[in-house]
């Protein structure tokens, strides 16, 4: 494991993973196979060579539906985590850069919601009704609207930890003689912030990023147990785990898979995120 | 470098993780028994235990144990009496037709078509008795004063009680003696010797706390003092109650009716139907109950899987599923399409391979159960090529994409929406939606949590075309909220009634006038199969199954009858044994 | 210190303030409401009976004037009556919240004792095969769904095993300590592995950072042993950041509890929250997320303290520490 | 080279980095001796291998660093093969060391009085108590007021020059027979600088000890130095009594040194301000092999020689030692 | 050494607070950096600002370019009053203004290439076409000493004394008439500050530079400065011709710092220490914040703070002392 590829391996199966997903059209051509094919005389069936890993209580293809499911997870993991960065950087820089009472207020911000029980009140969103929030009926009602909800819901809940950083970040890079030294030569805030502090910040940015994709996916998995994560018919990991929780004695396999599934990816993020530190932090390259 | 365990390890882990997992899935689980003691399983955690306010399962199920009905469907769904001594009737002389004051006399609501007469103008008195042992836990007898109380709350709109129309169609009671009673009713019905929501509160205890009426619901003994023996009079007492967690009953000393076996009864309420089976199979939960157990893809693989240690008894009921359609939906306002839509669903396989049989299909409300079901009507059998035909005729022709178009290139498509998480109802949605495709349907599937699917969508019909859930009726159960015309809920008349689907036919709202009013069993019989009939011709609904509760026992647990109706087994939880 | 408390009290306030009003809020963005669950529950019933109903519980007034009146009760003591469990809230609140705090401090220490321990012992073993080992199983313990762990664990130990019981709470008979016990433990497993890999981790690089310390050098420079090194140098000065990630994690643990409460049927706050929302009961969602919140604050307060105390530099007389 | 009579005999030091490009070599063959109460001063660049050779002599490198070659003799023992527990009682009773910053070098969660008394309990098993009222006394011969106080107070609370007296204080508390001082006072403001240099060589008159005075600044070392070693990338380049080496440089680099370095005086009254003498070129790269000389590239007198192979360090006159092939003898 | 000043500092005042809470009432404690400080700088001349660590030196120097906005008084560039300029003003300012700092690695943004980091200026003001920009960063790399190869390498690959020289290519981009250099050769090893310090002299004779070049190193002010401020806890105690300050020194502490110089080969005992330290600047003692410190203390130094004014027949020399010498 010393070696560079060595290091980015976690990333390697993710991607892997990643491709997988994406190649299900392909998978599903291949054999033949129509993943939302309901096959009443297929239930519960064994491995077999038209079904590598058996089928599910409905008899669709297991591998199809981990693979479809596989992409709703990892979509709604990059997609929330980027959007969790995406707020948390821009409330990071403001709240380092401009500091005083304005950094007093988003850091206790950051702090107060990094508190809170967070589960419960994601429940309660969850749960919130669009079309009272005056979200058009077309998009609160349409089949795709638990997708969206997981998204912003999860989003909201991982932005703490990046804002946290950035702003320490922004911080100290605040402090920097090349940030004072671009202010001096009259650089306004805008260009101070995004050319001289974010590019110097981003690895952390990165790093953190990585982690959240993993927290996202577990989020994801949880609001489903609680039977508010997204919905059927589309499926992801998370709700595939929890239907396959009722018939854990009689078809063990249906809940081991995506679990493990769950388990391999977030692992991997955390992993990857992990090296990723390691090798970008100056203190530990050497080692 | 450090060396952190590689990515394979995960995987590797994950490996092992399955093999585990499926080793574990072929080990056999332990099981202890207790004798005394019974432990029940249930998904659900009763809000109150005042039998008034607010009905719902879990309450009656508990409550059925300390507490009784004056009148309930047995298990062969007959009436019979069980706090009183014998129903009124007729013949027995104490139930009485009188003639109706002036102004209590409601016009008939639809204009008659030649049918038969409705009635409208008469009211009935009805004479009851108390069992004479019945006692409170306390030791007070339970009397009419106790009659004339729960009378008193359940009229009293400031009360809480939830459901005041049994009380209000009383006009007057008379009490006889200690134990004796008469009321007169203003609505003259064929089943009007069932008062089985005429349920008795203790007057000696609630009476003092029923003298601010808006506050009753907050100082009901049931909640506040919950555990008082003289809250209770049935063969068990409510000892403990732990909210969210469980419920105690012990043995009440002044039951009068046959002694119960076990000492003590737990209900256990376990939300997460996962982790209520593994109670179950680990010894901790002795019986889930059918009523408010297992979804039922998980009984049939404990089934399987478990069958030779635990009896899993489906009981098919009067639980109907179907999928309602909004007439109003320009579409389905055509009954060619209707009918395709029967055609095209293989609800056969769906009963067989779904659910092994033991949820037979439905062709009409009427529970094959019930006396007053009949065969004599339209059946469709699953006929993907007479559903074309009837599509095509309907100018619906098959598009590029598999989806119907018609001639003016709008795409043959529905929504079906439901309630979510409910496990049963998204696999069949799933099943439907792949069928009907295959005829040239598209189906978007949309769900909703079941106090918004029916708190809003459902009640004020703002589902776009399909609906699926279930009625749920006691025996000859007449179906005017339903089908009647007057009960479409709009909002003009602030959307009252269930009549969802906007089914409008004279003929049925008559036949259901009809019906209420018939006293002559084979009269009726022969109207509840026109309405039957009709309803399968016009089919505002897409009936689907009845439902089967899946009650799982232990082998060494007998006694146990489920009923098929929604009185609780617990109703005779006295005759539940040691084998 | 006393001045550090009080600002912080007003904080914890006006956080609980606020956390009211928005929760509030968020409820009446809830579809449907009580009335419609009884409807859908009770088919029975009319839409008359529903108004009447509704007025009777209040819930026709619009929803500020809702809060308003809540608040002013709530001020006065009165924090409402449970709809979902027909009882005061608080009377329900009180033995749930001592039940969810005794599964949350048995957690807490174990993870504490097992995450601190093994990040210690791999902070002073890097590169060991135990080390190796403790970071696998700290990952593999941050990246699986709670309620997964926890289906596993009742397979294995209550099913399979026989050995624990399946549930979090003893309803027999017998509810003694022994049996209280016997019953927690699975429980406080689920919760606390969720929790120890993180702490192992944060323990661990802490330390490791430590050791690279200048004063570490000077403490070696001195002839200190290497135990002496570690417990007297090292691991006060480990623990300060330790200290803080914990303290952030204080909401991610009541989560945690949220779920293990459900799976283990444990009479909890957080099983409460669930079931409140899910039942549209406003009044104990708002209470038990007050509380939950008021929980996780006085852990952090907690925390504030253990940080000052473990780090001289911060002065709690001074406001809040800086991080 | 060796000496009779030596409290420290260096003989060959080798400490070796490994790292991605390559072994590092920071200290490539030094050799030196310090007699008891002499101070030798120890000059160079940053990353020349000064700190590294006295790191290297108390067992303190930090890994992946380690002695690949040589001995150092201390008190009839040869440190660098002593096993570490012995080196450890050693360390801190008969060796001591002071680092650059005062502030990174006290535990900041440990009171003051604990940490210079800390010596104490460990080697001489004091209880800590008593260790605490020694260190108060301790504080008090450093030269800081109040020292009942300040034994309760932590490092943040003391002013840097305090810091440093404490770190001293906490050196001296088992009287060791060898002090090592890495740039004590590079952190510290010149008139505390001044403070500090006094209360070192006080102190050293006092107990007789032996000092290692690490610095990169010439005129400080100027200011204790008995002898002086002038080290350039990993070796020492010259090495004279102190009033010799300033009198007659013999190296090229210990020259360039000694008139590069601006100071005060150096401009003539009056005059506007004029350019320094420099040398070209930038401090050597420890991490990229080379033959010859280290200073060849920067050197004005460099010859091709100079680039072929290493000088060695050899007499010029009486105690004088230069590693120069240019340089006069 | 005539005409308008360029650069004039008017009972300058920064005070920072300690710290700041949302829900805090009331003042915290504050740090008194700079405590009413005044000079001025003229065209073509270099000012050096001496004095010990947390004298106050560096936020004079930040202040000057308004990069603390100043708590009290006036910073006047060139007539204007810096401190009352909103943006757009306060930049077209800034272009005549250059910065170096002390820590040549910190300095640089390491995510730019060096020819970017010394076009930015051009960039910022929008002078120029990129390739016009290019070719000026070409030119300045030059002029400094950097090879043309490297331009398009990151800082990371250049020792401190290039990066400093990257610095210095970088602050005079825009040609501007005072250039403020905060220790920027403190961080270099011996052999290389006289090279950086040479490429400065000779850059301000070229250019007509005028610097405030600030330093604790006596030795390195001695070599650069025209005119010098001597500061102690926030205030100019001294101030005069680098020749008056260096060589006839009237403040005590000014002579307590020259003395404390170690001299080169001086040996033992050469150099003479003064007891104390600077006080912190939280808890500046009344009156004379040297008066502590100070040999020749008397009662009127704990009450009055002594005003910086000229010590008699001593010429040119200001200094801010009850009992000069």
């Amino acid at each position: 494991m010393r070696s560079r590829a060595g290091r980015l391996l976690p990333g390697g199966v993710l991607v892997l993973l990643a491709a997988l997903a994406l190649c299900a059209p392909i998978y599903e051509a291949a054999w033949g196979i129509d993943p939302n094919g309901v096959d009443l005389s297929q239930r519960y069936g064994q491995p077999s060579f038209t079904h590598p890993l058996g089928t599910d209580e409905l008899g669709r293809d297991l591998v199809a539906r981990l693979l479809r499911g596989g992409r709703v997870s990892l979509s709604v993991g990059l997609v929330a985590a980027l959007m969790a960065t995406a707020i948390g950087t821009v409330i990071g820089l403001l709240a380092g850069y401009f500091g005083g009472k304005l950094d007093a207020f988003l850091m206790r911000l950051t702090d107060s919601v990094i508190a809170l029980p967070l589960l419960p009140l994601l429940i309660v969103l969850a749960a919130v009704d669009l079309t009272k929030l005056g979200v058009p009926a077309a998009i609160a009602q349409s089949e795709d609207v638990s997708l969206y909800r997981i998204v912003i819901i999860t989003g909201l809940a991982s932005w703490t930890t990046v804002a946290r950083l950035v702003r320490g970040e922004t911080l100290a890079l605040r402090e920097r003689e090349f940030v004072l030294a671009a202010i001096g030569q009259g650089a306004g805030s805008l260009r101070v912030m995004f050319v001289h502090i974010f590019p110097n910040a981003l690895t952390p940015i990165i790093v953190a990023a990585t982690l959240s994709v993993g927290n996202v996916i577990l989020f994801e998995s949880v609001l489903s147990f609680l039977g508010l994560g997204i919905q059927p018919p589309i499926a992801s990991w998370g709700n595939m785990l929890t239907h396959a929780q009722e018939t854990i004695w009689s078809a063990p396999a249906l809940a081991i898979y995506p679990g493990v599934l769950i388990l391999i990816v977030v692992a991997n993020c955390n992993l990857l995120g992990d090296r990723l530190r390691d090798s970008l932090d100056p203190r530990s390259a050497g080692r | 470098m450090r060396r952190f365990p590689a990515p394979t390890a995960f995987v590797a882990t994950g490996i092992i993780l399955v093999v585990v997992g499926l080793l574990l899935g072929q080990t056999q689980p332990r099981l202890s028994k207790s004798q005394d003691q019974l432990v029940i399983g249930m998904s659900q955690f009763p809000a109150t235990m005042n039998p008034n306010i607010e009905a719902m399962a879990a309450k009656s199920f508990v409550l059925d144990m300390a507490h009784r009905p004056f009148t309930a469907f047995d298990t062969k769904w007959q009436l019979i009496c069980m706090l009183c001594v014998e129903l009124p009737t007729v013949e027995n002389g104490l139930a009485k037709l009188v003639d109706l004051p002036a102004d209590q006399i409601q016009a008939p609501k639809t204009a008659g078509t030649g049918v038969c007469t409705p009635v409208h103008d008469k009211g009935i008195t009805l004479t009851y008795t108390i069992q004479p042992q019945a006692t409170w836990g306390d030791g007070t007898p339970v009397t009419t004063d106790d009659v004339l109380f729960t009378w008193q709350v359940g009229r009293d709109e400031r009360s809480g009680v939830s459901d005041l129309e049994p009380y209000r169609r009383i006009t007057k009671i008379e009490v006889k003696d200690r134990k004796t009673f008469t009321m007169h009713v203003n609505k003259l019905t064929f089943d009007y010797a069932g008062i089985n929501d005429f349920l008795l509160l203790p007057a000696h205890i609630e009476r003092a706390n029923f003298a601010e009426p808006t506050e009753y619901k907050r100082r009901t003994a049931y909640d506040t003092d919950p555990t008082n023996p003289g809250l209770y009079f049935g063969p068990y007492r409510v000892t403990q109650v732990v909210p969210g967690s469980h419920i105690a009953l012990e043995q009440n000393p002044t039951w009068w009716g046959a002694k119960p076996h076990f000492k003590r009864i737990v209900v256990r309420v376990i939300e997460n139907t996962a982790a209520l089976e593994a109670n179950l199979l680990s010894g901790s939960v002795d019986y889930v109950a059918g009523e408010l157990g297992f979804q039922f893809d998980e009984a049939l693989a404990f089934q399987k899987r478990f069958g030779s240690r635990f009896d899993v008894i489906f009981k098919p009921g009067l639980v109907y599923e179907h999928i309602d359609l909004n007439l109003d939906n320009p579409i389905l306002a055509d009954k060619r399409v209707r009918q395709a839509l029967l055609f095209g669903a293989d609800r056969e396989a769906i009963s067989q391979q779904l659910f092994e049989g033991k949820q037979p299909v439905a062709h009409s409300f009427v529970s094959p159960l019930d006396w007053v079901a009949t065969t004599d009507i339209p059946r469709y059998s699953h006929d993907p090529a007479k559903a074309a035909a009837l599509l095509d005729a309907a100018g619906w022709k098959m598009g590029p994409d598999g989806i119907r178009m018609n001639a003016a290139g709008e795409r043959l498509g529905f929504e079906l929406m439901t309630t979510a998480g409910n496990r049963t109802r998204e696999l069949v949605e799933q099943v439907l939606q792949s069928q009907w495709r295959r005829i040239g349907i598209d189906i978007i599937i949309k769900n909703e949590p079941a106090r918004v699917f029916f708190g809003q969508t459902v009640r004020e019909r703002k589902f776009s075309a399909m609906a699926m859930f279930a009625w749920i009726s006691s025996p000859e159960n007449v179906p005017r909220s339903t089908l009647h015309s007057s009960e479409i809920p709009t909002a003009a008349n602030n959307f009252a009634g269930q009549n969802n689907t906007g089914f409008k036919n004279a003929l049925a709202d008559e036949l259901i006038d009809c019906i209420e009013v018939e006293f002559n069993r084979e009269k009726r019989r022969a109207l509840w199969q026109r309405i039957q009939a009709l309803y399968a011709e016009e089919l505002p609904v897409v009936p689907l199954y009845y439902r089967a509760d899946p009650f799982v026992f232990p082998k060494w647990l007998t006694g146990v009858e489920p009923t098929g109706h929604q009185y609780s087994t617990t109703l005779w939880i006295e005759n539940w044994k040691v084998r | 210190m006393t001045r550090f408390a009080v600002t912080r009290a007003i904080e914890g306030l006006i956080v609980l303030l606020l956390m009211s009003f928005v929760v509030y809020g968020l409820i009446g963005l809830m579809p449907g409401d009580p009335i419609d669950l009884m409807i859908a529950s009770n088919p029975k019933l009319t839409t008359a009976d529903g108004q009447r109903l509704r007025a009777l519980y209040g819930l026709d007034r619009p929803i500020l004037e809702r809060y308003l009146n809540w608040l002013t009760a709530a001020v006065q003591g009165d924090f409402g009556y449970s709809r979902a469990f027909a009882r005061p809230v608080l009377e329900l609140v009180g033995p749930r919240l001592v039940n969810t705090l005794v599964l949350l401090i048995t957690a807490l220490a174990v993870a504490l004792i097992v995450g601190l321990g093994a990040g210690l012992y791999a902070a002073l073993h890097p590169r060991s095969w135990i080390d190796d080992l403790i970071g696998y199983l700290s990952f593999i313990s941050i990246s699986t769904p709670t309620f997964w762990l926890a289906l596993l664990l009742i397979m294995l130990f209550a099913v399979v095993l026989g050995v624990l019981p399946a549930s979090g709470m003893p309803v027999g008979a017998d509810t003694g300590l022994a049996e209280r016990l016997r019953h927690l433990i699975l429980p406080v497993a689920t919760l606390s592995l969720a929790s120890a890999g993180g702490y192992t981790r944060y323990m661990r690089a802490a330390m490791i950072e430590t050791l690279g310390q200048d004063f570490i050098r000077t403490a070696r420079s001195k002839g200190a042993s290497e135990m002496r090194i570690v417990l007297r140098h090292g691991l006060r000065n480990a623990l300060i950041p330790v200290i803080t990630v914990i303290a952030l994690d204080f909401g991610a643990l009541f989560s945690g509890a949220l779920i293990t409460e459900t799976m283990f049927a444990y009479p909890g706050m957080g099983k409460a929250i669930y079931d409140a929302i899910m039942a549209n009961d406003f009044n104990l969602a708002l209470v038990t997320l007050l509380f939950a919140t008021l929980t996780t604050l006085a852990g952090n307060f907690a925390a504030d303290l253990g940080y000052a105390w473990l780090d001289p530099r911060i002065s709690l007389a001074a406001g809040r520490a800086g991080t | 080279m060796t000496s009779v009579g030596m409290l420290l005999e260096v003989q060959g030091l080798e400490v070796t980095f490994p790292t991605t490009r390559g072994l590092l070599k920071a200290v490539d063959g030094v050799s030196y001796s310090i007699a008891a109460g002499q101070t030798l001063g120890v000059v160079g660049e940053s990353g020349c291998g000064k700190s590294v050779a006295a790191l290297a002599i108390l067992g303190l490198l930090p890994p992946p660093g380690a002695v690949t070659a040589g001995q150092v003799l201390f008190a009839g023992a040869d440190l660098v093969r002593l096993d570490p527990g012995a080196l450890r009682r050693l360390r801190g009773d008969r060796l001591a060391m002071i680092f650059q910053d005062p502030l990174a070098a006290l535990n900041p969660v440990v009171p003051i009085g604990d940490q210079v008394g800390e010596t104490l309990v460990i080697h001489h098993q004091v209880a800590p108590s008593l260790a605490r009222k020694e260190a108060a006394a301790l504080l008090r011969r450093v030269g800081i007021s109040d020292p009942d106080r300040r034994i309760a107070e932590y490092p943040h609370q003391l002013s840097g020059g305090m810091r440093q007296r404490a770190v001293i204080a906490m050196a001296l508390a088992c009287r060791p027979a060898l002090l090592f001082a890495d740039e004590p006072t590079t952190a510290l403001d010149v008139t505390v600088q001044a403070q500090i240099l006094d209360l070192l060589d006080g102190l050293r008159a006092d107990t007789g000890m032996a000092m290692q005075f690490i610095s990169h600044n010439l005129a400080v070392v100027s200011r204790l130095a008995d002898e002086v070693v002038v080290m350039y990338a990993g070796r020492i380049v010259e090495k004279a009594p102190t009033n010799e080496l300033f009198r007659h440089p013999a190296h090229p680099y210990t020259q360039a040194l000694i008139d590069t370095v601006p100071v005060k005086g150096r401009r003539p009254r009056g005059s506007p301000p004029m350019k320094l003498p420099s040398i070209p070129g930038q401090v050597a790269d420890m991490r990229t092999v080379r033959t010859g000389c280290g200073f060849a590239a920067r050197c004005p007198q460099a010859a091709y020689d100079c680039r072929a192979a290493e000088p060695p360090l050899r007499e010029s006159g009486k105690n004088h030692w230069v590693a120069c092939f240019r340089a006069a003898t | 050494m005539n005409g308008a000043p360029l650069l004039s500092v008017e009972g300058l005042v920064k005070h920072f607070p300690v710290q700041r809470s949302l829900f805090r009432l009331g003042r915290g404690t504050v740090v008194r950096a700079v405590d009413g400080v005044s000079f001025e700088l003229r065209a073509g001349e270099t000012l050096a600002l001496v004095g010990e660590t947390g004298c106050g030196k560096t936020t004079v120097a930040r202040a000057a370019a308004m990069l603390h906005r100043p708590t009290a008084g006036r910073v006047r560039f060139r007539g204007q009053d810096m401190t009352r300029l909103r943006r757009r003003g306060l930049k077209a300012a800034r272009r005549h203004i250059g910065l170096i700092f002390q820590d040549p690695l910190s300095s640089l943004n390491p995510r730019l290439s060096v020819a970017r980091i010394i076009a930015e200026p051009l960039v910022i003001h929008g002078i120029g076409s990129s390739r016009d920009r290019r070719e000026r960063a070409l030119e300045l790399a030059a002029a400094v000493g950097i090879a043309i190869g490297d331009l398009d390498r990151h800082p990371h690959a250049f020792s401190g004394g290039q990066c400093q020289r990257i610095a210095i290519a970088r602050a005079l981009a825009c040609d501007p008439a005072l250039v403020i250099a905060d220790e920027p050769v403190s961080s270099l090893d011996a052999s290389i500050q006289s090279q950086v310090l040479n490429l400065m002299i000779d850059m301000k004779e070229r250019r007509g530079l005028s610097y405030l070049f600030i330093t604790h190193d006596i030795g390195v002010a001695d070599a650069i400065a025209d005119r010098v401020a001597v500061m102690y806890a926030g205030r100019i105690v001294e101030f005069g011709g680098r020749d008056e300050v260096f060589h006839h020194p009237v403040h005590p502490y000014t002579r307590a710092l020259l003395d404390a110089v170690p001299q080169l080969g001086g040996g033992r005992g050469t150099a003479v220490s003064e007891p104390g330290e600077p006080p912190s600047a939280t808890s500046l003692p009344s009156g004379c914040p040297y008066h502590p410190r100070c040999p020749k203390a008397q009662a009127l130094c704990k009450e009055a703070i002594p005003e910086l004014t000229s010590p008699g027949a001593k010429g040119a020399t200001l200094a801010a002392c009850h009992f000069p010498d």
